[in-house]
C-alpha cells in the first residue's frame, strides 16, 4: 500500500461524499428540515436523470437538457405535492412513509413503461469531458470535478437558505407547529409546497449531474435512498452542516475500506480467509458506522437542538 | 371591530361552543372569564380559523371571517398569543421573534429593539432554541412574537400564566399602555383584579354559551358573577 | 429538626456559560409546603429536573430518604417515592383520564412484567386511580381521552397522576398555573388536607396559593439561594420584593 | 389436442428487468414464428415475475405447477432464483428449461432429468476470456467481481485458464455505484489487461467511468456480462472496443440467427441479446422434442430422450447436450462495435473453445 | 372481525380444494407467514412507536436455523423450534440493547444497519449457499414424524402458530406489561417519572416480536423448502413495515389484514398486468389519503356509516 494511492484514494474517499451528500441534499430540506419522511425522493432523483436523458434525445445539448430536466422536475415536484403531499404534512410520520412508498412503486413502473427497462445514459458535455491531472499518476475527470462543485454549491445554497433566510426560519418553524405559523399570519402551506418543489428539483439536479457517470435505470433511486438516510441520520437530523461531513465520512469510510479491508486483515488473517472476509465487511461498513455512531450519539453526529 | 355573532363550534362530534356573541369595539380590553373547560379557548380558536364554527358568524373590520384560513385572519390585523405558549422549539429566541414578524399597517410599533426593551431576559437568551427557555421566558417570547405581528386585535389566552409577580405587574402595565396607545385587546386570564382596572367589558362564558355581559362596575356589583368569579 | 426528607448538597449546573443552578444547599423537612420562589428563569425547574433525575447536576449531591440518588435514574428515584408534576404538562394523551392515572397506582404496585389480564379491568388499579380524579374534581371526566380535556383540566390531571403514585415527596412545578380561580382554591384546600402526611416541594408564581400553604419559603434567584425561612419573613424581605413580588398587583 | 401450457418465470422487475423482457420477447418470438404452435400444439404462455425474490419465486412456480399444470416450466435469468425453483418445479412433474442460468451444482452432483440448459454453465463465458489472455500470452491482469457466489466462480472461472500474474483480485460490494477507488487501484497497478465481471447497471457505471478516467487507451478490458447488447444502449461508446466472451453473438454467421435478429429488431426495436438467444432456443427445443412425440408429454421418458435430442437449427450452430444436459457448444471471445444504422453490438472476434463442455458433468449419475 | 377473519383464514383449504384450486392454499398459506411476522412487528409499531427496518433479520434467522439445522441432519421442531427462539432472542437482545438507546428515525435506520449486518452475513455464509441461498431437503419433523409434510397439514400449523401469536399478542397489550409498553409510546419521560425503566419494557417487546418473526422465519423455510438471504434484505423490512401500515397499526389484526392484502393484491394484480405496480402504488397512496388507519380504518368507517344508515 503504497501512500501516493492512499492520498488517491483518500481524494476518491472526499468525492464520493460529495456525491452523496449531492443526492442527500435536497431529503435533507424536505426531510431534515421540513420533517416530511419522503421515500420518493430516491425517485424524483431517478427522473431527474431520465428527464434529463430524454431532453438531451431531443435537444442534443446537455445545457438544454440540463434547464428543461430542471423545470420538468420541479413540475413534477409540485405536481407530486399539490395531489398527494400536502395532504399528508400533517399526518404520522408512518402515513407519509406508505404513500411515498406508494409513489415509488407508481414511478419506477411508470418510468419503465415510458423509457423501457434497459439501462440508458446521458454523455457528458463535450468540454467537461476530458481529465485533468492532478498529480503525478493521478488523472482526474473533469466532470467529477464538476460534480464536488456543484455539490459544494448546493450544500452552500441551502445552508444559506435554511440558517440565514426568514423562509428557512418558516420552513423549521412549521415543521414542529405549523398550525401556529399559519395562526401568525404565514401561508405556511404555499411555503411548504415551494419548498418541497425546491427540494424535488435539488433530487433531479443530483440525478441529472449524475447521470454521465452512472446508468440510468428503473430502481436506480432505491439504493441511493437508503445511502442518503444514512448519511442524514449520522450527521443528525436537520443539521446541514452534520449531512455533509457525515457524507465525507461515509464516503471514507466506504472507500477506504474498500480499497484496503483485505490489506488491513490479512494481517490477522490468512490471505484467502481475508479475501472473503473483507468484502464482505466492506459492504458492512457504512451500517457497522451508522450503528457505532448511533450507539456513542443517538441522536446522530450534530443533534438538531430542540427536537 | 370585531364581532361574534351565536357563534357555535367543537372539536369534530364533541360541540363546545353553543352560543356565544360579543364585540370588540376599537380601541377597547374585553376579557373572556369562565371556569377551566367552558370554551374560552376554543372561542378564540374558532375565532382564528383553527377551528370552523358549524354555525354563527365573525365580522371582523367589516370583513367575514368564517371560512378563511387561518393566516388570512392573521393578516387581517389579529394578533394571537395562544395558551401554553407554543414558542417554536427549534429556532433561537430571535428567529422566534423576526420569522413571523410583519407591519401591515403602515410603520410597525413594535420591533425586536421594542421587544427586547420590554422583555430584557429575551434580549440576554437571543441566541437560545426555544425550547431551552424556562417557562415564564417562553410565555414572554410568545408575548414578543404576536407584538412583533403589529396586529390591530392584540388576543392573548392565559398570557401570565407562569410568570413571576413582577413580570406580571409589568405585563399589566404594559397593556395599559398599548391600550392608551388605542391598541384593541382580546383578553382571558385567571387574574382577576387587574382585568378589572385594565377591561372595558367583561364577557363570562359558561359550558359554551355566554351568560353574561357588562363593565367592571356590573360585575363588581353583581352578586352572582362576583361570587363566581371574584374573590371574596 | 427531624432528618430531612431530601437534602440538596452543592449542586451546581450549567448550560454554557449559565449558572443555572449555583451551589444550592437546601433541605426539606420530612413535613409540611416548601416553597421555592423566585423569578422567570431562576433555575426552578432545572432544580426540580435535577432532583428527579430528568437533568443531571455538574456538581454536588442529592440525599433522598436516606439514600445518595445523585447518580440513580428518573425510574429509580421515582420507585423511591419521588412524584412529581410537570410544569409544561406532561400526560399521555391517548389514555383515558382514569388510565393515566391507574397507571401511576400500578407503578407503585409492582409486577408490571405481568403479561396476562386486563390491566384496564383491574379494580385494585381503577379504585385508588378514580379517587385521585375525585379528589381533584375530574371525577366526571374519568373515560375521557385525557388529550381532550382543556388546559386546566389537565393541570389537574396532572396533580391527580402524582397523588396516585402515593409518593414520599411530592414535587410540584407550578401546579396552579393555568387552572382558573375557582380551581386553584380547591386545589389549594387539597393540598392543605395532603400536607398534613406528605411532605412537598411547591414552586409557584400564585402568591396567594403560595402564602396559604406554605410552611417554609426559598428564594432562588440567578440560581442562588436569596433568601430562606418562614413565609411571614420572606414576605416583608425588601430584596425579596424588588427581585421578585413587586408591591403586589 | 389439449393447448401446451408453458410458464415463463423471470425477473420483470426491478433494474435487471431489461434481461427478463429479453428472456420473454425470445420465447415470445421463437413461438410467433413457429406459428404460434409448438410441436403442433396451440400453445398458453404464461408469464410471471419472480421480482428477484426466491420465496416469491417458489410461490409463483407452484402456481404454475398446481393450477395451471403446465407441462413446461422456462426460466429464470438469476441463479439463486434457479436453486430455488428447481425442487417445486422438477417435483412437480414439469420440465424446467433453463434459458440463462447454469449453475455448477446442477450440472454435477445435483444434475437431474427433467431439467435442461439451453445457456452454458455458469463459470464458461469467463473461461473464454481467461484462455484467451493466457493464449494472447498475457503477464499482468487486474480482475474484479462483485462480492456474491456468481462473482467468486467467475474468477475461479478466469483463473482457471490464466496461469499469468493476478496483480489484484477485488470483490466490490454487489450495485456498488462509484468505482473510482477501484480504478486508482487499477492505475497504480498497471495491468496488462483487466478482466472484470460486473452485470447490469454495475457494468454500465464502471465502463463509463474506466473510459473516463483514461484507462481505456492503456489497458484491454476482458469481461463477462459486463459488456452485451442489454447494456450497450446505455455504455455506446465509452465500451467501444471492449471484450466478453459468449457462446453466441448478434453477428453470427448462419441464416437462422440472421432471420431471428432481423426479426427481433424489427418486433422489439432494439438488438437482442444473449438472453433473447437463449430464450429463443429454449422455444425451438420444446417445439423439437414435442414434435419427435406427436405432441405428447403424458410419457416423460420419451419426451426427455427427444429433448436430448436437441434436434432443430440452434441460432449458435450446432450444438448438442451433455449427459448433464447441459450444451456442449463453441465459445468466442466477442468485441463490442458501432454498426453502421448507429446502433451497438457485440460481434465475434475469433473462436476460443471448440465443442467445449463443463467439467462438472464427470460428478453427475446420468448416463 | 378478529373472529371472522380467523373462521376464513380456517376454511381457506377445504374451499380451495372444492373450487379446484388447490394452490390458493400454499398461497394463504404464504400470506399468513407473512402475517405472523407482520403481528410481531405490529407490536412494536403499532404499540410503542419502535419502527423496526430490520425487522426481515429475524424471519431470515428462523429461516436459516431450520436450513442450516437441516444441513447437519437436525429437522425435528423439539430441536429447531427452540434454536430459532434463543437465537432470535439473543439477537434481539443484543441489538435491541443498542438500538433502544435512540428513537424515532434514529432506532429506524439503526435496526436496518443491523438487519443490514444479517444480511450481509448471511450473504457470506459460503459452506450454506452464499447469497444464493440452499435448499431445504427435509420439512420440520416433530419427534420423527412428519407432519408437514403435506401442503394442507403445513397450511393447519401455520394457521395454528398465527392464532396463538395473536392470542398472545392480545393478552400481551391489555396487560400491565402492555399498559406500561403503550404509554412509553405517548410519553416516555412521564412513564419514567412514574417509576418505570422504560428501556426494560421496550427490549422485552423487541425480543418478543424478534421471537414472533424467527417463529415465521422457521414457517417460511418449511413453506417454500428453500432459504435466502433475499429473505433478509431491507427491501423485505420494508415491505413488513408497509403490510403493518396498510392493514392499520396498533390493531394486530390489522396487521393480519395488512399481509395478506399486500400480498394477494400482489398476486392478483400480477395476474393482470406485468405494470401492476402502477396500480398498487396508487392504490397505497389512496389507502393513506382516504382513510386513517389503513384498511382496518377504512372497515371501521364503511361500518360506522353503514350502522347510521
Ligand atoms: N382537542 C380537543 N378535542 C376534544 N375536546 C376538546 C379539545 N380541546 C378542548 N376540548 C374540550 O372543549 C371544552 C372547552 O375547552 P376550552 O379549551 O375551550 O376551555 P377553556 O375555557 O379555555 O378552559 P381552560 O381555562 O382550562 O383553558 C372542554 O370541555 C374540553 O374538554
Ligand atoms: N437546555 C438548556 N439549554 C440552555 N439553557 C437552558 C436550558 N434549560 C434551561 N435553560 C436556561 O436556564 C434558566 C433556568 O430555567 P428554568 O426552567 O429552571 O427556570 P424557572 O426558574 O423554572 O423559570 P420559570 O418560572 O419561568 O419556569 C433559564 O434562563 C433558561 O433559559
Ligand atoms: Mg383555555
Ligand atoms: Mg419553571
Amino acid at each position: 500500500m503504497s501512500t501516493t494511492l492512499l492520498i488517491v484514494q483518500i481524494l476518491n474517499g472526499l468525492q464520493l461524499g460529495v456525491l452523496l451528500f449531492l443526492i442527500a441534499a435536497g431529503l435533507t430540506l424536505v426531510f431534515g428540515v421540513m420533517d416530511f419522511i419522503n421515500l420518493a425522493h430516491g425517485v424524483q432523483y431517478m427522473l431527474g436523470a431520465y428527464l434529463a436523458v430524454m431532453f438531451y434525445g431531443l435537444t442534443g445539448s446537455f445545457v438544454a437538457a440540463l434547464v428543461l430536466a430542471l423545470l420538468a422536475s420541479l413540475g413534477c415536484g409540485l405536481l407530486l405535492e399539490f395531489v398527494v403531499f400536502r395532504h399528508l404534512y400533517d399526518r404520522d410520520h408512518l402515513d407519509q412513509v406508505i404513500a411515498t412508498f406508494g409513489i415509488i412503486l407508481f414511478l419506477n413502473q411508470g418510468v419503465k413503461l415510458v423509457w423501457g427497462a434497459a439501462p440508458l445514459s446521458l454523455p457528458i458535455p463535450e468540454a467537461l469531458s476530458g481529465s485533468v491531472v492532478l498529480m503525478p499518476g493521478l488523472l482526474y475527470p473533469v466532470w467529477r470535478i464538476v460534480i464536488i462543485a456543484s455539490g459544494l454549491a448546493a450544500g452552500l445554497v441551502l445552508y444559506g437558505l435554511v440558517a440565514h433566510t426568514r423562509i428557512g426560519m418558516l420552513v423549521r418553524a412549521g415543521a414542529t407547529n405549523a398550525t401556529m405559523v399559519s395562526a401568525l399570519g404565514v401561508d405556511i402551506r404555499r411555503l411548504f409546497m415551494i419548498v418541497f418543489g425546491f427540494g424535488t428539483m435539488l433530487a433531479g439536479f443530483a440525478g441529472i449531474m449524475i447521470a454521465p457517470i452512472l446508468s440510468v435505470e428503473p430502481g436506480m433511486g432505491d439504493t441511493i435512498l437508503i445511502l442518503a438516510f444514512v448519511v442524514i441520520v449520522i450527521g443528525g437530523i436537520g443539521s446541514i452542516r452534520g449531512a455533509f461531513i457525515a457524507a465525507l465520512l461515509i464516503g471514507l469510510v466506504d472507500t477506504l475500506g474498500r480499497s484496503f479491508a483485505v490489506d488491513i486483515l490479512r494481517l490477522f488473517l490468512a490471505p484467502s480467509p481475508a479475501r472473503t472476509v473483507a468484502p464482505a465487511l466492506a459492504s458492512m461498513l457504512i451500517y457497522l458506522l451508522m450503528a457505532v455512531v448511533l450507539f456513542l450519539r443517538p441522536s446522530g453526529l450534530f443533534p438538531a437542538r430542540g427536537r | 371591530m370585531l364581532s361574534v355573532y351565536s357563534l357555535a363550534s367543537g372539536y369534530g362530534p364533541a360541540k363546545v361552543l353553543f352560543d356565544v356573541s360579543f364585540t370588540v369595539k376599537a380601541g377597547e380590553v374585553v376579557t373572556l372569564i369562565g371556569r377551566n373547560g367552558m370554551g374560552k379557548t376554543t372561542t378564540i380558536r374558532t375565532i382564528m380559523g383553527l377551528l370552523s364554527p358549524s354555525s354563527g358568524r365573525m365580522v371582523f373590520e367589516g370583513e367575514r371571517l368564517n371560512g378563511l384560513p387561518p393566516y388570512r385572519i392573521a393578516q387581517a390585523g389579529i394578533g394571537l398569543v395562544p395558551e401554553g405558549r407554543q414558542v417554536f422549539p427549534t429556532l433561537t429566541v430571535e428567529e422566534n421573534l423576526v420569522a413571523t414578524a410583519a407591519a401591515r399597517f403602515g410603520p410597525p410599533r413594535w420591533t425586536l429593539a421594542g421587544v427586547y426593551e420590554l422583555f430584557p431576559v429575551l434580549s440576554e437568551r437571543r441566541r437560545n432554541q426555544g425550547n431551552e427557555l424556562s417557562g415564564g421566558e417562553q410565555q414572554m417570547l410568545a408575548i414578543g412574537r404576536a407584538l412583533m405581528t403589529n396586529p390591530k386585535l392584540l388576543i392573548l389566552d392565559e398570557a401570565t400564566e407562569g410568570l413571576a409577580p413582577l413580570i406580571r405587574a409589568e405585563i399589566w402595565a404594559c397593556l395599559a399602555r398599548l391600550k392608551a396607545e388605542g391598541q384593541a385587546i382580546l383578553l382571558v386570564d385567571k387574574h382577576i383584579d387587574p382585568l378589572l382596572r385594565l377591561a372595558d367589558h367583561h364577557v363570562v362564558i359558561e359550558k359554551g354559551s355566554v351568560v353574561w355581559t357588562g363593565d367592571s362596575n356590573d360585575l363588581t356589583s353583581d352578586p352572582y358573577v362576583r361570587r363566581r368569579y371574584l374573590q371574596i | 429538626m427531624a432528618e430531612p426528607i431530601l437534602r440538596l448538597e452543592g449542586l451546581c449546573k450549567s448550560y454554557g456559560g449559565l449558572d443555572v443552578t449555583d451551589h444550592v444547599d437546601l433541605e426539606v423537612a420530612p413535613s409540611g409546603v416548601h416553597a421555592v420562589i423566585g423569578p422567570n428563569g431562576a433555575g426552578k425547574t432545572t432544580l426540580i429536573n435535577q432532583i428527579c433525575g430528568l437533568v443531571a447536576p455538574d456538581a454536588g449531591r442529592i440525599v433522598f430518604a436516606g439514600h445518595d440518588v445523585t447518580h440513580r435514574p428518573v425510574h429509580a428515584r421515582a420507585r423511591l417515592g419521588l412524584a412529581r408534576s410537570f410544569q409544561i404538562t406532561s400526560i399521555l394523551p391517548a389514555f383515558s383520564t382514569l388510565e393515566n392515572v391507574a397507571l401511576a397506582v400500578q407503578a407503585h404496585a409492582g409486577s408490571s412484567f405481568r403479561l396476562f389480564g386486563r390491566a384496564d379491568r383491574e379494580e385494585v388499579l381503577n379504585g385508588p386511580a378514580y379517587a385521585a380524579l375525585v379528589e381533584v374534581g375530574l371525577g366526571e371526566r374519568a373515560h375521557v381521552p385525557a388529550g381532550s380535556l382543556s388546559h386546566g383540566e389537565k393541570r389537574a390531571l396532572e396533580i391527580a397522576i402524582a397523588l396516585a403514585m402515593d409518593p414520599k415527596l411530592l414535587l410540584l412545578d407550578e401546579p396552579m398555573a393555568g387552572t382558573g380561580r375557582e380551581e386553584t382554591e380547591r386545589l389549594v384546600h387539597l393540598l392543605q388536607g395532603l400536607k398534613t402526611r406528605l411532605p412537598m416541594v411547591l414552586v409557584e408564581h400564585d402568591m396567594t396559593a403560595v402564602f396559604e400553604l406554605a410552611d417554609h419559603v426559598s428564594v432562588l434567584i440567578y440560581g442562588r439561594i436569596l433568601a430562606s425561612g418562614p413565609p411571614e419573613a420572606i414576605r416583608a424581605d425588601r430584596q425579596v420584593i424588588a427581585a421578585y413580588l413587586g408591591e403586589g398587583e | 389436442q389439449e393447448r401446451l401450457k408453458i410458464g415463463l418465470i423471470t425477473t420483470l422487475s426491478g433494474p435487471p428487468a431489461a434481461l427478463g423482457q429479453q428472456q420473454r420477447n425470445g420465447l415470445q418470438l421463437a413461438i410467433k414464428s413457429l406459428g404460434g404452435k409448438l410441436g403442433g400444439r396451440e400453445v398458453d404462455l404464461i408469464v410471471q415475475d419472480d421480482e428477484l425474490k426466491p420465496d416469491v419465486a417458489v410461490s409463483k412456480v407452484k402456481a404454475f405447477v398446481e393450477r395451471d399444470k403446465v407441462d413446461f416450466v422456462v426460466g429464470p435469468v438469476f441463479s439463486n432464483i434457479l436453486v430455488a425453483i428447481m425442487k417445486p418445479a422438477t417435483d412437480g412433474g414439469a420440465f424446467l428449461v433453463s434459458p440463462n442460468a447454469g449453475t455448477s451444482n446442477f450440472a454435477g452432483k445435483d444434475c437431474n432429468a427433467n431439467f435442461f440448459v439451453t445457456s452454458y454453465q455458469n463459470d464458461q463465458n469467463h473461461e473464454v476470456l481467461g484462455k484467451y489472455a493466457q493464449d494472447k500470452g498475457m503477464k499482468k491482469v487486474f480482475i474484479m467481481a462483485p462480492n456474491y457466489q456468481a462473482g467468486k466462480d467467475s474468477l475461479s472461472g478466469f483463473k482457471r485458464y490464466f496461469k499469468g500474474e493476478v496483480v489484484d483480485e477485488v470483490y466490490v460490494p454487489l450495485n456498488q455505484l462509484d468505482y473510482s477507488a477501484e480504478l486508482a487501484r487499477i492505475a497504480a497497478a498497471q495491468p496488462e489487461a483487466v478482466f472484470v465481471f460486473l452485470p447490469g447497471g454495475m457494468g454500465v457505471n464502471f465502463v463509463k467511468q474506466f473510459r473516463q478516467a483514461g484507462l481505456a487507451d492503456k489497458v484491454t478490458f476482458l469481461s463477462a456480462f459486463t459488456v452485451d447488447e442489454s447494456t450497450l444502449p446505455a455504455q455506446q461508446d465509452a465500451a467501444l472496443g471492449f471484450f466478453g466472451g459468449a457462446n453466441w453473438a448478434p453477428n453470427l454467421d448462419n441464416p437462422q440467427n440472421k432471420a431471428f435478429v432481423a426479426a427481433y429488431e424489427k418486433e422489439y426495436g432494439h438488438v437482442p441479446g444473449s438472453y433473447a438467444f437463449q430464450a429463443y432456443d429454449a422455444g425451438q427445443l420444446i417445439d423439437a422434442a414435442l414434435k419427435a412425440t406427436g405432441g405428447k408429454t403424458d410419457d416423460k421418458n420419451a419426451l426427455r430422450a427427444a429433448l436430448m435430442k436437441a434436434d432443430f437449427k440452434s441460432l449458435r450452430g450446432a450444438f448438442r447436450f451433455n449427459t448433464n444436459h447441459y450444451p456442449i457448444q463453441d465459445f468466442y471471445l466477442v468485441k463490442v462495435a458501432k454498426r453502421p444504422d448507429g446502433k451497438y453490438q457485440t460481434e465475434i472476434a475469433q473462436k476460443v473453445f471448440e465443442n467445449y463442455s463443463d467439467p462438472h458433468v464427470k460428478d453427475c449419475k446420468m448416463k | 372481525m378478529p373472529l371472522l377473519l380467523f373462521i376464513a383464514l380456517a376454511v381457506v383449504p377445504p374451499l380451495a380444494s372444492m373450487a379446484g384450486q388447490a394452490h390458493v392454499t400454499g398461497l394463504f398459506a404464504r400470506g399468513m407467514i407473512f402475517a405472523l411476522a407482520a403481528l410481531g412487528l405490529d407490536l412494536l409499531v403499532g404499540y410503542g412507536a419502535l419502527v423496526s427496518f430490520g425487522h426481515a433479520a429475524f424471519v431470515g434467522l428462523g429461516a436459516y436455523t431450520v436450513a442450516i439445522l437441516g444441513a447437519h441432519g437436525i429437522h425435528d421442531a423439539a430441536v429447531v423450534v427452540p434454536v430459532a427462539v434463543v437465537a432470535a432472542a439473543a439477537f434481539a437482545a443484543a441489538t435491541g440493547a443498542i438500538s433502544l438507546r435512540t428513537r424515532g428515525v434514529y432506532f429506524i435506520m439503526i435496526t436496518l444497519a443491523f438487519g443490514q449486518m444479517a444480511f450481509f452475513t448471511a450473504s457470506s455464509l459460503a459452506p450454506y449457499g452464499g447469497d444464493d441461498g440452499l435448499t431445504v431437503s427435509t420439512r420440520t419433523t416433530l419427534f420423527g414424524y412428519a407432519p408437514l409434510g403435506r401442503d394442507v397439514a403445513l397450511y393447519y400449523v401455520i394457521f395454528a402458530v398465527l392464532a396463538c401469536a395473536y392470542g398472545l399478542m392480545r393478552f400481551l397489550v391489555a396487560s400491565r406489561f402492555g399498559r406500561v409498553f403503550r404509554a412509553a409510546k405517548e410519553n416516555p419521560v412521564r412513564v419514567a417519572a412514574l417509576g418505570f425503566d422504560v428501556y426494560r419494557f421496550q427490549l422485552a417487546a423487541y425480543m418478543v416480536s424478534g421471537v414472533v418473526g424467527a417463529l415465521a422465519g422457521v414457517l417460511l423455510a418449511n413453506a417454500t423448502e428453500f432459504v435466502s438471504p433475499a429473505y433478509m434484505s431491507w427491501r423485505r423490512s420494508g415491505e413488513l413495515i408497509i403490510m403493518v401500515l396498510l392493514g392499520g397499526m396498533g390493531s394486530l389484526h390489522g396487521a393480519i389484514i395488512g399481509a395478506l392484502a399486500f400480498l394477494l393484491l400482489e398476486e392478483w394484480l400480477a395476474g393482470v398486468t406485468e405494470h401492476w405496480k402502477i396500480i398498487f402504488g396508487p392504490l397505497l397512496v389512496v389507502v393513506v389519503l382516504f382513510a386513517r388507519g389503513g384498511l382496518v380504518g377504512i372497515g371501521a368507517a364503511l361500518a360506522r356509516r353503514w350502522w347510521r344508515g
